[in-house]
């Protein structure tokens, strides 16, 4: 059985679109996995936080009001050693401010870069008829064509998660299809469930939407690698 | 306030009729003629302020003139005077209101209007329950009971029908009436301004003369409630559900996918379905769900054994089992040898029974009796194909002479075509044996009875969920 | 062989009934019946060794007895004794036989049997061309042949119907007669020893008294020709295609996917689409084939407009034309503006157009017309709900009156429920409006004739594919 | 326009069920790209034949009557060095005489490991009613549990295959979905037709299965992962 869910955090930091490592930061509280990472302000800080959690690392722009960072340039994945890492940093600056004159960026997320796995979205929100919800489904085109995805209520159980989840069309990826392993199901459920339970728990959340959710063997866990969070 | 006084609805000593009329085709005198003619066995009221005789009944001016308890009142009146009407019906006694629309043609909502307040408003210190406003009105089939502008009254039957659209209760009514399939009653929520789908639900799970229960959903205004009473439905009897208005939830900008898709119709679905309901895409299979759920038939397997007077038909329904839930049962040995006599040499010794165009109606009453016998099947599906020689009519009586001995057995039929068809169809119905048009309508209804049996199953299995 | 001498099989100057018989129910009894009835305006004469006079012909013992030519035969006799009869056949000039059965019941198949072999044998110097055997018959309505064990003559229509399935034949004329619906010529093709799907659609394609093609297949057993012919008919006219035993592939032990997949429903799905076919899945969907089929319209766009008098019937249409092929037209300012005057103050104003239960006939006619000539709309679906007040059959003689000065506009209609609208549907049936039993099948219609003209419109812009 | 389809190739080395190494080396006659590849009797033969492609390299285990090599740990993939390769041999011969003592290898081919790209499956055979066909769908899942396929006549062309690729329910994986680039749709689309063409040409050839059939970005082409030819 997994940790105790984590006593709910302090309600969100602010109000409205929280940026991607607030709204990370926030949820790792609540007990959702994330990778190692932080703020860096300036290229130096960016350096000896990589240092410290060391290459590979990914590179992301953060501000609130950017949410499609990889649209403007705003994300960078492999970045192998000091040197890629100042040439990123200069390359994304260039590219963002080209692309979004108007922003001015919080700083740039480093964080560990994450292996390969299985790739989901995870998100909850509040429906004016149904209450709160969890949404549960394949990434990419799972999700983006096939619209395969499985709504349970946020106050749903780790059981009832497992049973839903094999209703997705694309189910046997998370068992494990063509000699590839199967997703950390465990770890999803758990997810899953402690999601729906802090947007329940915390009134003035409405909205989170973790894309993608990467689910790594069975033992291994998850990692969300992007969240937005909406508070209001 | 959940099935508080909604014993007034469906079992009232006295009903008032506020707003009643002799102007042909005016509400007030539709509700009248359904209500006078349906049989109720209590004092039925008029009020009106302009008349003085009403359906040769002495009318009355005013609510306040009510010479006796009324505990059900149907209020047919401007929006605007309900609110009054409610009030003074309160201080009579009255328990429970099916307020309907005031005119022929849609008005406009009154959802969430100040007079649909003022409505409640007037009814609340009474916990007068009101059906409506806007609704069609409220048939009780045992009770006698037709407080409605339906064009038809259904005839008695267990399947109770819930609906939020006006024209498709009509339209419902009226394909049942022409197959003989009865009610045990149909309610219409108009604007749902107290009762709804949740405290029917309650209600109807309880209630003995219903069987099955049918909803006809365009918005659900109370989840919690809804599934709440929904499971509990769901697991005394079938909970067949429609919902209207997929596209309803419109272009809503998301920020992300979460926010586009919750809004939209799979969360109904997910919602339907942790509640034990069946949810079916369209009117068609309303109407195979209604004749399904008449029959009363509960299946203790999955497997189907088909019995046909053509090998295409058999073929169709072979097609249409491998995409249902179910599956193609096989025949045991005992079966095999009986068939083998009952049947001329070349019939396919396998499932399905090809008993060919012309066999004579006993073949068709024997070969069904071994295929119930049959421990590889748990249901049988009866096909039928008109030819030059085939008496439709005779195979349709020997099916029922056999079912005659065995009421609720697992028998599905499909008379295809319409010459002879049409009129077995109504026989089957009368006798409560679900038929269908085509084999694969059969095969679905089967498929239906399938997933129901394993729910429930699965329902008894597990703790109640939340 | 293709088409040669099918012209003797749709207009024969003569036709040889080999096998009449006069003892009743016996296949050569109904054919015989079933010949004499239709009106055949040429002689038909009756071949049977042990009749002296059948239906009050002079009967003959022996094809070879026959006093003049006969270019079509009809042979009911058992297998063994059918190639004699199609040598004498051919010797007396005979060009084409349709080989029936010699019994009710479902014989064996004859495919690849050394009897059928014999048969095409004896047929083959003389170029005879034989349909069949163990076919139900040909029925061509215009040239008032009815050499078949059908137990209806259907009406004159322009719809072909082809079948490999004898039974489901039967089921297909008895639901289309009873809605007035008919045919230009319905084919069995029995065991397909010679002629096939793709000779008949080779014919097809060019005979001006067929506007579209419905074919009941169960094998295709000369794939290139099928493909080939197939093209060219649905360059020509609409062709729909139901096929059944998607199961009848079997379970096929595979080294790889290509082989288990390869055999099956997959890949028929893909031939028929190569060949400009429109598939559809079950029978209910052949019925709705048949109803857009006969009435001609084609479309030049796919969005549609509804007109409603109910709110509800309205919503369904619109939840199935988000996954039907076309999309809901915008009303344009002439339009708006037309009904602004037409309808009540409280009309939906957009599409769909709602005028409500107690909408006249009158209005029904107004609102169609504007809708036919608005311009954000190729089409137009107009749904009625039966209530107490609406007048089904008046609103249905204002459509039709419209639709008078209109031949082939592209409307479609649904009248919900059976008591009126029931009748209605026969009028409209019989004046070649398409109607259907509820909004899903009315939408899905659409999005076929929306396929069809996008199909079509893609094969002149390619050039044609192997 | 890619390079002429190549003359028809001598009718298949020998009847019945080709290994691997052998059918591929004819579909590449035919013009269907493959990895870079030799049979290894031995494993030194093994060590110089990676030393001529270069590493990685993939390892498999090479028998006409072994169709499911990954199931007997006959697939060693990522083969970083020479020593790598030695262990990986060892492991391997040891692997598949324990699961299949009958069975005597012709080999273990030595083959260059392919970059990641989007998985295929291509297959052709001879339907008995509809004559010679080819099937083209997504590799895993798609084909496994939704079936997600295409069928076109052995003699199509190159535009008719491009036309009905996109009516596959994941045609958005070859297309480039989320930043993915597209697949070399052009390659694919040539690949079809050569291996139509080949059936058709070839009465002796009963079918082919391409499993995977890896396809990389507009201009790198594609690459036969495996290949299974029947001949009778
Ligand atoms: C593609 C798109 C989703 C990117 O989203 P984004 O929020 O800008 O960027 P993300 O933070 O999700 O990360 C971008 C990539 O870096 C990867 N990534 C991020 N952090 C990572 C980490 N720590 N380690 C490894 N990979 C990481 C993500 O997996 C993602 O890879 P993918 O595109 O292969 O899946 C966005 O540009 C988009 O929306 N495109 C159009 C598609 C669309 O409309 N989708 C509907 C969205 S509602
Ligand atoms: C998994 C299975 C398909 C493997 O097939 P196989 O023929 O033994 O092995 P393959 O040659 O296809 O290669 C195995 C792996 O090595 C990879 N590979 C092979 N050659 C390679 C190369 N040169 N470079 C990189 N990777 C390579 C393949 O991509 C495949 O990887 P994947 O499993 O991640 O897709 C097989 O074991 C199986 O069939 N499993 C059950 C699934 C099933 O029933 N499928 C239906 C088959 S009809
Ligand atoms: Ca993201
Ligand atoms: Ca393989």
């Amino acid at each position: 059985a997994p940790a105790p869910v984590p006593a709910t955090p302090n309600t969100p930091p602010r109000f409205g679109l929280l940026a991607e490592y607030e709204g990370k930061a926030w949820l790792a509280d609540a007990g959702i996995p994330i990778p190692k990472g932080r703020l860096a302000r300036t290229p130096r800080e960016a350096g000896e936080i990589a240092a410290a959690i060391g290459y590979p690392v990914v590179l992301k722009a953060q501000a609130a009001e950017l949410t499609h960072k990889s649209d403007v340039g705003g994300v960078i994945v492999d970045v192998r050693d000091p040197g890629d890492l100042q040439a990123a940093w200069a390359r994304m600056t260039r590219s963002v401010s080209a692309a979004r004159p108007d922003l001015t960026l919080d700083g740039i997320l480093v964080e560990k870069m994450g292996a390969r796995g299985v790739e989901l979205v995870l998100g909850a929100r509040r429906d004016p008829q149904w209450g709160p919800l969890v949404m549960l489904g394949l990434g990419g085109v799972w999700i983006e064509v096939l619209k395969d995805v499985v709504f349970l209520p946020a106050l749903c159980s780790a059981e009832e998660v497992r049973t839903e989840l094999q209703r997705l069309k694309g189910a046997a990826l998370l068992n494990g299809a063509r000699g590839a392993p199967p997703a950390d199901i465990e770890a999803v459920s758990h997810a899953v469930v402690r999601l729906g339970r802090l947007l329940a728990e915390t009134p003035s959340l409405e909205e989170i939407d973790i894309n993608p959710l990467v689910a790594y063997p069975p033992g291994q866990g998850i990692l969300a690698l992007d969240a937005v969070v909406v508070s209001s | 306030m959940t099935t508080r006084n909604l014993d007034a609805l469906f079992h009232p000593s006295a009903i008032a009729l506020v707003g009643a009329s002799n102007k042909p085709g005016s509400i007030g005198a539709v509700i009248a003629e359904n209500l006078f003619e349906a049989g109720f066995p209590g004092p039925i009221l008029t009020v009106n302020a302009k008349e003085r005789v009403l359906r040769s009944s002495l009318n009355h001016a005013h609510v306040n003139d009510l010479p006796i308890p009324v505990d059900l009142a149907v209020v047919t009146a401007e929006p605007d005077q309900v609110p009054q009407i409610i009030a003074d019906l309160g201080a009579k006694g009255c328990r429970a209101a099916v307020v309907t629309a005031s005119a022929f043609g849609e008005g406009a909502k009154l959802e969430g209007t100040e007079v649909l307040q003022r409505m409640l408003d007037a009814a609340k210190p009474h916990l007068l329950r009101i059906l409506g406003p806007n609704c069609i009105g409220f048939i009780s089939t045992g009770a006698r009971i037709n407080a409605s502008v339906a064009h038809l009254m259904p005839a008695k039957g267990d399947v109770a029908f819930v609906t939020q659209s006006r024209t498709m209760a009509n339209a419902v009514l009226d394909w049942a009436s022409a197959r003989g399939i009865g009610f045990s009653h149909v309610i219409s929520l108009g604007d749902k301004g107290d009762i709804d789908f949740g405290d029917l639900l309650d209600y109807l799970a309880l209630d003995n003369t219903t069987r099955a229960i049918l909803l006809y959903v365009e918005s659900i205004t109370d989840a919690r409630k809804f599934m709440s009473a929904g499971r509990i439905a769901a697991r005394t009897k079938p909970v067949v559900v429609i919902k209207a208005g997929r596209s309803a939830a419109g272009a809503q900008a998301a920020r992300s996918h979460t926010g586009a898709l919750a809004g939209a119709d799979l969360v109904y679905d997910a919602a339907f379905r942790r509640a034990g309901m069946l949810r079916v895409p369209e009117l068609r299979e309303v109407f195979e769900a209604i004749t399904t759920l008449s029959s009363g038939i509960r299946l203790h397997g999955d497997r189907l054994a088909i019995l046909t007077n053509g090998g295409g038909a058999g073929v169709l329904a072979v097609d249409a089992l491998e995409v249902a839930d179910g599956r193609l049962g096989t025949l045991d040995a005992a079966t095999l040898s009986t068939l083998d006599a009952a049947l001329p040499a070349n019939w396919s010794r396998a499932n399905p029974v090809n008993i060919h165009a012309n066999a004579p109606p006993k073949r068709y009453a024997e070969a069904l009796k071994a295929l119930l016998a049959d421990k590889g099947s748990d249901g049988v599906l009866v096909l039928n194909c008109p030819t030059a020689v085939t008496d439709a009519k005779g195979a349709a009586d020997a099916v029922l002479e056999v079912l005659e001995t065995r009421p609720r057995a697992p028998v599905l039929t499909c008379w295809l075509g319409e010459s002879a068809a049409g009129e077995v169809r109504r026989k089957f119905a009368a006798r409560r044996v679900p038929t269908y048009e085509t084999p694969d309508e059969a095969v679905r209804a089967f498929g239906h009875l399938v997933a129901y049996q394993r729910n429930q199953t699965l329902l008894m299995e597990t703790p109640p969920a939340r």
